[in-house]
């Protein structure tokens, strides 16, 4: 075991975690007033759901040994991490539950992701089910195709990673075009959000959003760096991609409005970084600093184009989690194949830089599998709920608010500043009235 | 000179501005309030224990039309405001004794 | 010394420090508009405050050589931190002020946590004094009793770590129960607010709420997996059982919620996280992963009953620092003597895993002694300080708002939007007067 | 390599990213409701362009070997960091990237700083252009001046830390008076707002303020504590120091506004810790514990004090960035002189420890150097950015707000609460017309 | 019908709600807004730069009624908003020519 | 007794306070609002969405006045909001049956 590494994945897989928070941030200052809440409890809820599960089964699904073609680890191997504490249980230098943790926040992640699509709309309980449900088809055995390597936590890994030997660092395909493909097919699941395309819908918090975007940057360099699973050389390349692929990408996706719009905006800015953060992740280890200004400013540029699809399509994706993490994801798993650099520490060659077509077939084949895997599974999963239990809450409870109507809650109460007893104010004159003898009695 | 004052739900908004602008009201002043009435606001629960909320949120409009519109203008908003629904909101006319616009100094009719 | 365990010291204590402004917003989001200011303020104040006396004395008492009994260590031994600069002053494997960075933020957090049971109602100089009082005579004492091993800074440590041998990974008894003591005999010393009861007293700000709940768990990895003050397994398994326990209890408490109040609520989801962090505390060190689920699922259940108590008992504890920390802490400090298994790291088997009464018996006696001095002791002090200086402000200066008169100033003007000058708002009209010269004078 | 070493850096360095997140906030929170996203564009807009410059030939520029006179690095030497990402590569005990990223993001966050003192009247693109030019003319090379040690990336660095030999520890010279002086030139460069001194600009959101001053205090310890470039008893040193020194200068900070202004405020407290933060930061490593309890204490008062003076001179530094950051830089970088002691790592003694005035010269000059060199070369820029493509937006705009008339955005809404579709307030009665598809047709 | 304005100290809208609808008051429209007057606004400090805060906030509350209540509305309302001390606010009484009830198009008394 | 209602320019606010003032008016009551007319709003993009914001923020000046200084408070507050620009807003005003001062009780004149 070396310290320093662990050091660094534990201090990784916090930062991981954080971003969980984040994204429920950045989401929730995107949407309107009346349904933040629930915006943030979709990503707090995720946390919940698969937090659990990943300690019960799901890191044994991703990491188990391979119980037949790469797709799918042993489910009993690690049931309940089981004889992972002993200071004997390793994976490469690190404690085996600091690499456990580590992926733990990757999977709580990519379901978080996925709710900006079904912004405003989403009943809470079905989401709960919904993330457990997604979690244990789609999101443990993607992980297990490309992040379990052989001899890795078990002697045989993942098809994506071992057979297909696409490249992706840090979770292009099992993180960013999962969540993108999944976002995809739920946005189609439940349909657009009552008004869309003539209510107004602007973010209703956009500091709240720059706080957001600000952790999401800040944890990702755990996210990208600490997939070196070491405090190596190899985490300070994906370090400096990081850093270099979003400050380009910011730069493409404003210049994108400039042009377009008229304006660089704000919330251009935060997104911008997001798509470059997004389309870095499969390519940090594989491109050189000035290769990674490239994926970052295309990927600014290319987002930044994509946003407006949803409108032409119909299709009510709310927080554009197609236009940032599906196109984000596509652009850099792809990308690799192009610009990836045999100096870099993936040390393969891309098309331009004399590889030829080898890897770009490999990164389309590795990405497209899981676009189509993450869609049609999403689709199936999704309507089932729809059908049965039922996913979308009643019209009048969205124009209502569905933080009132799914957790009767409202966000603000900026009024009881200066007056007697937070009297007024959209929600105003509360006349408190706690039983808590009742309620505790029959509690 | 008159003035109609309409308090309606916040979501009929549009809908009251549009029909207005049909009938040729070009301007009004747009408030936010809260309504006390037959419509009964809700409840909230923090950490347990509940909150009343009484007061529901409203749109209140004020609009200076000439006496002789002053029906058809306070007609419009009930109509265009009405879901059936308790909670609908009221419109009254009260008399208004001159008007001036700022920018001109206009009064009455040609200030509105 | 080792780089590695320094490296993971550092950045837990960089993450621990993060939590004191964490817990300001989250404490901050939960009072009314009018005194979020004062809310944080006294969470920065603590800061300061213990800040600078733990330099000067609070690290000596708490960590140097027991001066008798294991109550109390040498104040003089390790006065204004002399003598810990060499690179030869080392605690275990790391450099001496790493450990005294580490231990410093658990102390100011600690007296932060307190000030949620005084919500709006505290005059900030008396609050600061009392935090300096507080540190002196309870926590650094307490600290010496739970955290001072023998041989480990200094020859002779604490009773509670080595005679009584009661496991507290990372301060269920020093930091949760202490605090949760605290803020219930400072409740009672100041009384409940005006109108408590009456007037509705909701959150004016989820989503700083929220904010704050990110920051506190995010840094909490710090002070779990940071207490096994190395990169090694401990650490490991403390960070896996720190996110098991934590997505088990806001699980719990939103069933709970779901159950009692027909909604599950963003505050519940931030609640459910705090009280599995609080539970998991002391015992992330000495249960299993599936031991940690159940640990925080009952930590979440039983905080958000509890919660609903102070109507019961008429104590305006106005944040619940009882109802999350004292009964988190408490039910975090007892369930190892249930839950404890040899295989952790801690090395002992609890009632449930066949090793009897011992252990239960042990967290049970340190549970309650540190439950009874910081009550007792906060009582004294709280008392002394509203009978002398006072500790309360005016009730009309309540209802006008502590923010403006303790601090003069309002925390939000979102009016100046699209007007002039910020002319009107709730905080409107302000003709600005700014006499530098005259000031800069008396200065 | 050693990989504890490399894991705190890689850590440290992203600590540091985060402060230029926080700083958007912290600044952000302070201007007015209609200025706030300029405000935070203006340091995420920093982060893009330095962001590339700095891959580009910033970092050579800074760190190549030097060409002439301790005065600048060899721009083609590292030009887009070529050569760096080899495991060979190796800064001290660290990967070069790692030690790259660490510094990219001191030059970022210093650019971004300047900001504050041009809030709500800096048109964007200008902006953009001048943080591109400033970072290229003055701050790399005084990087290359203060920290660039002879021997560590290359033969021959940087006359400041070389041939003076005055002591920087992490950056109180090269950033915090770098960015306070430009900050002094270009608020004279850009004038007063509108209504200076007559409306009242307060700040409209102190929650904002404070999450702010968190964050930059959290990332601060990665600052300060990672200028070790490695996890040791210097690094230690160090993080104790940053929190004796906030602490104490928090306490200062309040104590003024006690006696002036009668009332101690919040952000009064988020502008202590600031000061203390900016004054240790090039002392670190060169007092003891006690040292930087002085140290804060009397920058908190100094820049309590010092804030004031911008009405007396008629500069509207807006964001006082004069009184914090070149103030309090002065006093930390002078300090040393006075407060140094041979017990702490830099192995130093001053004036007070019997050291004589030998470094007190020392300090004096490397400060005066760098504000003398920033100042003029910002005024020579400013202007003439100012006289070309002008620098400042209309009076109108002003007063109309920047948020809107440079990014076509408002930051808050919070009407849409319980009505239909965010019908009302300030920014009201919104009808959305997307025209996606001329759009795209023409992108 | 008449319609009483009233612009009270916002800590009195609990009490003043209450009094009305134990007098057969069920309606109301209410909103937020500042009172400048004999009661002087503040003084708050920013870095040491004073802001003089001149407008206090206070609720104003519109009620219709029929003209034969409107001297008792007013006066419950004076009674239940008195403190005594500088601030406490108006209430004035104004002519209204019609009302109309949104939801079923009632006019007059029959809409209030 | 007459009601002065005056919808201004938000930054005129200052201007039109200062004015009232050394006429000799001491109270006013004072509101946000928004404002739909000639002035037209503005576009706001987000995410390349276009959005319209149709209104645009105005302030609200209510001045209870003795029916003889009407003309001359009016006059007043139109000459201080002008800036001859589309938007600068409307004044009007309109009959007052009685005021109370909550405070004292003292009505009508005395009551202002
Ligand atoms: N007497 C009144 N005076 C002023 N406003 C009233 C009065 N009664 C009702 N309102 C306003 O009209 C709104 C709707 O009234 P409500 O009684 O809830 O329903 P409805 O008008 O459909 O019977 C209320 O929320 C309030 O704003
Ligand atoms: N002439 C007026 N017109 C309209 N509102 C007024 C007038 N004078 C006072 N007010 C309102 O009444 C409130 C209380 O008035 P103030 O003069 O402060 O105290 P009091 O009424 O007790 O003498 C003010 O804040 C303002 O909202
Ligand atoms: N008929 C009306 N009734 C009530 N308020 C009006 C009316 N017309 C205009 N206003 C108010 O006056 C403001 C200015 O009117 P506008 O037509 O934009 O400019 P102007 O008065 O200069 O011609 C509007 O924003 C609105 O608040």
């Amino acid at each position: 075991m070396d310290t320093g590494d662990t050091a660094w994945v534990l201090t990784s897989a916090a930062l991981v975690l954080l971003m969980t928070p984040g994204l429920a941030l950045f989401y929730g200052g995107m949407v309107r007033a009346k349904s933040v809440l629930n915006m943030m409890m979709m990503s707090f809820g995720a946390l919940a759901v698969i937090g659990v599960l990943w300690v019960v089964y799901g890191y044994s699904i991703a990491f188990g040994n391979d119980v037949g073609g790469g797709l799918l680890g042993d489910p009993s191997e690690f049931f309940g991490l089981q004889g992972l504490m002993s200071d004997k249980a390793l994976v490469f230098t690190i404690p085996a539950l600091a690499f456990v943790g580590f992926q733990a926040v990757f999977a709580i992640i990519t379901v978080a992701l996925i709710s900006g699509a079904i912004a405003d709309r989403a009943r809470f309980g079905p989401w709960l089910l919904f993330a457990g449900i997604w979690a244990t088809v789609v999101y443990f055995p993607v992980a297990h195709w490309v992040f379990s390597f052989d001899g890795g936590t078990a002697p045989v890994g993942g098809w994506i990673a071992n057979k297909l030997a696409a490249i992706d660092f840090a979770g292009g395909t099992a993180v960013h075009i999962n969540a993108g493909a999944a976002g995809l097919a739920l946005a189609i699941v439940l349909g657009k959000r009552v008004g869309w395309r003539r209510d107004p819908m602007r973010p209703h918090n956009l500091p709240l959003v720059m706080i957001g975007a600000g952790l999401l940057w800040f944890g990702w360099f755990g996210f990208n760096a600490g997939s070196a699973l070491g405090a190596n050389s190899v985490a300070a390349v994906a370090w400096i991609n990081t850093l270099a692929a979003t400050a380009a990408a910011t730069l493409g996706w404003l210049l994108v409005e400039k042009r377009r719009d008229g304006h660089p905006t704000s919330l251009g800015a935060a997104s911008g970084v997001v798509a470059g953060l997004v389309a870095i992740t499969p390519a940090c280890s594989a491109v050189s600093p000035m290769g990674a200004l490239l994926v970052g400013f295309g990927a600014g540029i290319l987002c930044a184009l994509a946003v407006g699809l949803k409108y032409r399509f119909g299709i009510d994706d709310s927080l554009d989690v197609v236009g940032v993490h599906l196109v984000g994801g596509l652009f850099g798993t792809i990308v690799i194949g192009l610009l990836a650099t045999s100096s870099a520490p993936a040390g393969v060659d891309g098309l331009l830089y004399g590889g030829g077509f080898d890897q770009l077939w490999r990164q389309t084949v590795g990405a497209l599998a899981v676009l189509l895997y993450s869609f049609v599974l999403t689709l199936i999963i999704g309507t089932a709920i729809s059908k049965t239990i039922g996913f979308r809450i009643q019209d009048e409870d969205e124009v209502a608010g569905i933080d009132f109507t799914e957790h009767s809650e409202t966000a603000y109460d900026f009024v009881a500043r200066a007056g007697g007893a937070g009297v007024l104010g959209g929600k105003p004159s509360a006349t408190v009235r706690v039983d808590a003898e009742a309620r505790g009695a029959n509690a | 000179m008159k003035l109609v004052t309409a308090v309606i739900k916040p979501h009929k908004w549009e809908e009251v501005r549009a029909a207005l602008e049909s009938f040729g009201v070009t301007g009004m002043t747009v408030s936010e309030v809260s309504g006390y009435g037959r419509q009964k606001g809700h409840t909230e629960v923090y950490r347990g224990a509940e909150y009343d909320i009484a007061l529901v949120p409203k749109i209140r409009i004020e609009i200076l039309a000439e006496a002789g519109d002053v029906e058809d203008v306070a007609g419009i908003v009930v109509k265009a405001a009405q879901t059936g629904r308790i909670g609908d909101g009221k419109v009254w006319v009260s008399p208004v004794d001159s008007v001036v616009r700022v920018r001109t100094g206009d009064r009455d009719e040609a200030a509105i």
